[in-house]
């Protein structure tokens, strides 16, 4: 099978992943590539371990053995900021917002990363700090404009619609700058049409930004639209991957989300 | 001038206004009490605060104080610092520039007596604490007294040797042990003094244990003192907790003699100890009530119809610290705070229920005797009167 | 070596009564995760309870027990309904705070009605018996066994009976418990005042054992009880009782061994080292986060 | 008897319309935290700025039914930052005037009051925007104040050439602010591990544990005390280092730090998501607090005079605990409110005696339960504020 639609070198390569949490095997020898500017799609039961997966390639929890490589440097023994600081943002399963702050707030958290003074010139308030927290809000309200919720900026965070919450946290991750933006379940809790318009941002954010993709999803047609490749992973173990077409007659995916009787 | 302008002037305004506040003066002596109402040593202040309103109420029942040939009463102001060294010292100079007060009793607790005591240096305001024994209450770093500072009760330099030696050559018993509470400050230097005095006077101590305030178990120290087997156990600690120290080396079978210093003194001591495990165990003290003198039979005899109860060392010293105050204002015949002060150091044949006072060539500490009392029948009874040399 | 013996039944002594305080403030913080910064303070009022008893009539150890254990239960119970329950949706901070702020009122209130320390009065004939220089009294031997004993009647209720699976319920999700048609409210206030009650019944034996009663008697030793429910595992009951044994043998060890001036300091660094090696108690568990 | 209750409700009207326009001065609006004319100019900026027809799109389909945007209120009471400077220097000024014109008492209790606010606003540091729960800054306190007392006291008359003190004053409150500090590392690193309760016990056990080794160390007193200390705290110096705290905490606040110390209050791990490195913004924010609470410990050394350990025990935490949530957690004006109302109640409250100490904490347990987050809490008066 040809993984990679284009010959490129992988910007991350996962190789025989482990982790266990006590006597359970969460992941197991868990290994494939993603080359630059790919979306790939992960998919699976639940309890497959995908979200552990994400907790471990955003450095939340450390790998019990194998290795992550990315542009060709470890990075399973990082934490997640360090993490953060070379390019891979993440959003959550369970939406995390800061949500007492304002939507503003949350991304100027995010876009935080980018601003260079020092401690003593942030106490002294330099013109360079001014003139770099300036720039940060501008930069967070353009972002805001661009996911439509500018007229939002100052309400707190947790008074968003679910939709609403979803969507800061992506543009959230984004004001990181990432290479790579790791999706756990983006559309989880819309409805049909939210999706859609929510493809379409993230197929815009792709082409504009940039940025590779890996996203966890239960929707088959969101996948279908946003995805080079998909993953398939039952009880830790990867069970088959290519495209979705290649996947959906994949006797082992079948199985798993089927059980064994239909063949 | 804009709205907002305006607006920050009047705030401005009021907030002086508020902050000069009002001054008032009329035409009675003021005498501000700096004591210990609440916190640790509660019962220190409520003893202070009795004995001072007892005086004050018989000064004015006789028309009050002759200031320069002019009858005038005494205004008591009562202050409670909480026990605590920051408070003290807000409220010494509260009494001295918002009361106006020309003398200041107290406080008693050495912790707040000494930040207390810089404060009316200072400020130029005559200060006496009743019961406060640590030297730098009354002393500047450099030795010298502080001009406005005195005190009603003699240190502990001038006790604990004399206790000592009461130990080691009337009760003839070489061999002490010391448990004390280390985190008070009166204590902690009895306890230290001790040593130094009992090894001096030819002792041994075995065993120097501590413990620190609030404490209740003290097993662990009484067990490892009992291992020492001494004849003595010295316990300077604060009166509450004496009986339960007592009770403890007790039932661990400690049979040694307790010894005991002024912190003893209150008759509360004896309502903790219902078993009487402390009776028979000596303390030096500033005051007994079995005196005969009339002036102490006639103290104790108001304060007993006045309170129901008798009066302890801290009333009595309150009371004599009062009578000074009052003698040095007759003799300075104003009252200038100053002159107040500059008399009462020449004062040198005061008597008061404590006995005689003197404070001679400058000193501020005065001289007085040392009494050693003992607990029988739920009674301090007289042993004996210690001289210093 | 009797030395040692003596040094050890010191040790058990004033583990047990440390125990006892711990638990309460492990079962009101299993049930609600919240300090009950109060509760030194009703164990004081516990003390003061059966001293006021004792004065207007002489009852039994037993009876005694049983009145302080009901009457300070009600007052906790009552402490939960006026003050915590308001902010139980608080943040978790007002609710310390109001702990707080609890106590302190509840400390000088008393001290403003009884300024001065007060005897405790004996509620049965103390003996003493000495063996080979180690020495026991009969009171020991009573406040040991009746915190041994509330300590095993509070393990089986949590552990075997409906009302205890409740309150482990509670501690685990509050909102599923009252969708199951569980008076939630009532469960709490019962708790709040088992854990009242249980350190009344301790400051009433502290009482006996120390008979010196004061208004300020809460705070230092709620404070050390406090230490040892975190050293086991704060809301661990069985951790409660370990991290009391740990405590009070540290500071008999340290009294035994050492000059006794360094008593708190060893006392409070091995609390630090436990929690360096192990952040949630010895028997503590990290509260799960689902990512 | 009419006339007179139409002076006084005239006279009721007249405080009204003051209180009023004080409370208009220090405008407070939660909402508006980051300040709003910024905002203002931001949007109008954005929407016209270059974006591509495909997001144009985007936007318009994507658009939800939002509320309509609300215009953001223009006040006219905000404090400008030329305003806010002439405040500061009037203060500065009246610093000096107040000790001539008013009693010694008024002076001491500003003073206090500044100490206060100093402590309360280094506590809020940890407790009110970290969200942590920390109970042991008297120890910072204690330390500073022990640490600038020995070097005035112990050090000082050693070096042989005498320097005014004038000179050597904030050197010394500066030392003891970093001595404290510096023990805020160790505290810091054992913040990376716990969190909450078990934290609130870490400070707690460090607080005994400081307090514990005072009362050893003979070389300070013991329990005895530290005595002799200069009395070297005027108003003006209060006045000044509580205006360096202030402004240093402002713009602390605003900073990136300050904003990470918020996300991680708000939730840790998705701040170690956003990249905010948790170690080193807890370490600064301990070292910050604590170098605060350090310099209130000498200030407060060189007011009393003396210092001994049981001036540092769990009740001055409790104090300065009292003081944050009373004011308000993470709020600036919140700290100084807070310091303000907690030293004048408690002169106030004076001759209720023993039941000061009870009306105190009743005052705090009823704003806990009818206002949970203090006086100003998550607000702030708008010269606390920063123009962007």
């Amino acid at each position: 099978m040809d993984f990679t639609p284009e010959k490129q070198s992988p910007i991350l390569e996962v190789s025989l992943l482990n982790k266990n949490f006590g006597g359970m095997r969460t992941i197991i020898d868990l290994s494939f590539e993603l080359a630059p500017k790919e979306c790939l799609g992960i998919i699976g039961p639940n309890g497959a371990g995908k979200t552990t997966l994400f907790n471990l390639l955003s450095g939340i929890i450390r790998p019990s053995s194998g290795k992550i490589l990315w542009f060709h440097q470890e990075i399973q023994k990082k934490s997640s900021s360090e993490i953060v600081h070379l390019g891979i943002a993440r959003t959550f399963q369970n939406i995390r917002l800061f949500k007492q702050l304002s939507v503003l707030e949350n991304i100027r958290i995010a876009y935080d990363i980018h601003l260079t003074y020092t401690p003593l010139q942030a106490l002294l308030r330099t013109a360079l700090t001014r003139e770099e927290e300036k720039k940060s809000a501008q930069a967070a309200m353009e972002l805001l404009d661009v996911f439509s919720i500018t007229s939002l900026a100052h309400q707190p965070a947790g008074s968003l619609s679910y939709g609403d919450q979803r969507r800061l946290e992506i543009a959230r991750a984004l004001a990181l700058h990432p290479r790579l933006l790791l999706l756990d379940e983006p559309a989880a809790g819309m409805n049909e049409s939210e999706m859609y318009q929510l493809v379409e941002l993230l197929q815009w954010i792709q082409k504009k930004f940039h940025v590779s993709m890996l996203l966890i999803e239960h929707h088959m047609a969101f996948i279908n639209g946003l995805c080079d490749r998909t993953l398939v992973l039952d009880f830790g173990t990867l069970i088959a991957q290519g495209t979705l077409e290649e996947i959906r007659h994949d006797r082992r995916v079948i199985e798993a989300y089927l059980g064994e009787a239909v063949t | 001038m804009s709205k907002q302008q305006k607006q920050i002037v009047y705030f401005l305004f009021f907030s002086i206004l508020l902050l000069v506040g009002c001054r008032s003066s009329n035409q009675s002596i003021k005498i501000g009490l700096n004591t210990e109402l609440t916190g640790e040593a509660p019962a220190v202040g409520a003893s202070c605060v009795k004995a001072a309103t007892l005086f004050v109420n018989k000064m004015n029942q006789d028309g009050g104080v002759d200031v320069g040939g002019k009858k005038k009463p005494i205004e008591l102001i009562i202050a409670d610092n909480g026990s605590k060294a920051d408070e003290a010292v807000v409220v010494a100079q509260r009494l001295i520039t918002q009361n106006e007060v020309v003398a200041i009793v107290g406080p008693n607790i050495s912790s707040c007596a000494v930040p207390a005591s810089e404060i009316s240096e200072n400020m130029g305001c005559l200060m006496i604490s009743p019961w406060s024994t640590n030297i730098h209450t009354t002393t500047k770093n450099d030795g010298a007294f502080k001009k406005y500072v005195f005190r009603a009760c003699f240190t502990e330099l001038v006790e604990i040797p004399l206790l000592a030696q009461f130990a080691m050559s009337h009760l003839h018993l070489a061999k002490a042990a010391v448990l004390y509470d280390m985190s008070s400050e009166s204590p902690n230097s009895a306890a230290h003094q001790f040593q130094e005095s009992f090894l001096k006077a030819g002792g041994k101590i075995v065993a120097m244990e501590t413990y620190t305030s609030q404490d209740r178990d003290f097993s662990a120290q009484l067990t490892k003192i009992q291992a020492s087997h001494p004849d003595i156990l010295f316990i300077p600690a604060y009166y509450n907790d004496v009986p339960l120290i007592a009770e403890q080396a007790r039932n661990l079978g400690i049979t040694a003699q307790f010894l005991g210093y002024n912190s003893w003194s209150t008759p509360e001591i004896i309502q903790l100890d219902s078993h009487h495990y402390l009776d028979h165990a000596y303390f030096s003290n500033h005051f007994s009530t079995e005196s005969d003198s009339p002036l102490v039979k006639k103290f104790i005899q108001s304060y007993q119809s006045t309170y129901g109860t008798a009066p302890d060392d801290i009333a009595a010293l309150t009371y004599d610290t009062m009578g000074l105050i009052v003698e040095s204002i007759i003799k300075a015949g104003s009252l200038n705070r100053t002159a107040i002060a500059n008399m009462m150091a020449n004062i040198e044949d005061f008597t008061g229920v404590t006995g005689t006072y003197k404070f001679h060539q400058g000193n501020h500490d005065p001289f007085k005797n040392v009494i050693v009392l003992t607990i029988e029948n739920e009674k301090f009874v007289y042993v004996t009167t210690l001289q210093p040399e | 070596m009797d030395y040692i013996i003596q040094q050890v039944i010191n040790a058990i002594q004033l583990g047990s009564i440390y125990g006892l305080i711990a638990l309460g403030y492990s079962l009101v913080y299993g049930v609600l995760s919240m300090m009950n910064f109060a509760h030194g303070d009703l164990f004081m009022l516990g003390a003061f309870f059966c001293l006021l008893l004792e004065k207007i009539i002489p009852l039994p150890l037993w009876l005694a027990l049983l009145l302080t254990m009901l009457v300070i239960g009600c007052l906790g119970a009552l402490l939960e309904r006026l003050a915590y329950r308001p902010i139980r949706h608080a943040p978790k901070v007002s609710a310390i705070i109001t702990s707080l702020g609890c106590g302190l009122i509840l400390e000088n209130i008393t001290l403003a009605m009884s300024p001065y320390p007060r005897h405790m009065p004996t509620l049965f004939q103390n003996s003493i018996f000495h063996f080979h220089g180690i020495t026991i009294s009969s009171l020991q031997i009573i406040v040991i066994g009746i915190s041994l004993l509330l300590m095993i009647l509070l393990d089986v209720m949590i552990r075997c009976t409906t009302l205890g699976m409740v309150i482990r319920a509670l501690a685990w999700n509050r909102l599923m418990v009252s969708l199951l048609g569980i008076p939630a409210n009532r469960i709490i206030s019962f708790t709040f005042a088992l854990g009242a009650a249980l350190g009344a019944a301790a400051g009433l034996l502290y009482a006996l054992t120390y008979p010196v009663v004061s208004s300020s008697m809460g705070i230092a030793i709620g404070w050390k009880a406090f230490i040892a429910a975190v050293i086991g595992g704060i809301g661990n009951m069985r951790g409660a009782l370990l991290g009391a044994f740990i405590l009070g043998s540290t500071e008999v060890m340290s009294i035994t061994m050492l000059p006794s001036t360094y008593r708190d300091l060893i006392a409070y660094s091995l609390l630090l080292i436990i929690l360096i090696f192990k952040p949630y108690g010895i028997l503590g568990e990290p509260p799960t986060q689902k990512i | 008897m009419i006339r007179l209750l139409d002076e006084f409700r005239c006279h009721f009207a007249m405080l009204r319309k003051h209180t009023i326009g004080l409370t208009r001065i220090f405008h407070t609006d939660h909402l508006r935290r980051s300040g709003s004319q910024m905002d203002t100019a931001l949007i109008s900026k954005s929407s016209s700025g270059s974006m591509d027809s495909y997001s144009r799109r985007q936007t318009s389909s994507l658009a939800l039914p939002h509320q309509p945007s609300r215009p953001p209120r223009h006040d006219q009471y905000e404090i400008s930052g030329l305003t806010s400077f002439y405040l500061v220097v009037l203060g500065g000024c009246s610093s000096f005037v107040i000790p001539e014109l008013c009693s010694n008492y008024i002076t001491c209790i500003l003073i206090t009051l500044a100490i206060n606010a100093i402590l309360c606003v280094s506590l809020n540091l940890i407790n009110g925007y970290m969200g942590e729960f920390s109970v042991g800054h008297a120890a910072f306190m204690a330390i500073g104040a022990y640490g600038s007392a020995i070097i005035t006291v112990k050090i000082l008359p050693l070096i042989p050439f005498s320097l005014s003190s004038f000179l050597t004053f904030p050197l010394m409150v500066v030392a003891g602010g970093l001595l404290a500090a510096l023990v805020g590392i160790p505290l810091a690193l054992l913040s990376f591990k716990t969190r909450g309760d078990y934290l609130a016990i870490i400070t707690l056990a460090f607080l005994m544990i400081v307090k514990s080794a005072l009362e050893n160390i003979s070389y300070v007193g013991g329990p005895r005390g530290f005595l002799g200390i200069p009395p070297l705290t005027t108003l003006p110096w209060v006045y000044f280092w509580a205006v360096v705290t202030f402004w240093i905490m402002r713009h602390f606040i605003h900073s990136k730090w300050g904003r990470s110390i918020i996300a991680i209050r708000e939730d840790e791990i998705a701040a170690e998501a956003m990249g905010v490195s948790t170690r080193s913004a807890k370490m600064m924010t301990f070292v910050i607090s604590s170098f605060f609470a350090g310099i209130a410990g000498g200030l407060f050394a060189h007011q009393i005079q003396f210092i001994n350990p049981s001036s540092f025990d769990i009740l001055r935490s409790t104090n300065i605990l009292v003081m944050v949530y009373l004011g308000g957690v993470a709020s600036l004006s919140g700290s100084l409110v807070g310091a303000g109302v907690f030293t004048i109640l408690y002169q106030i409250l004076q001759p209720l005696g023993v039941w000061r100490m009870v009306t105190m904490p009743l005052l705090l347990v009823l704003l806990m339960i009818f206002r949970p987050r203090g006086i100003m809490g998550y607000q702030e008066w708008s010269c606390f504020k920063l123009k962007e």
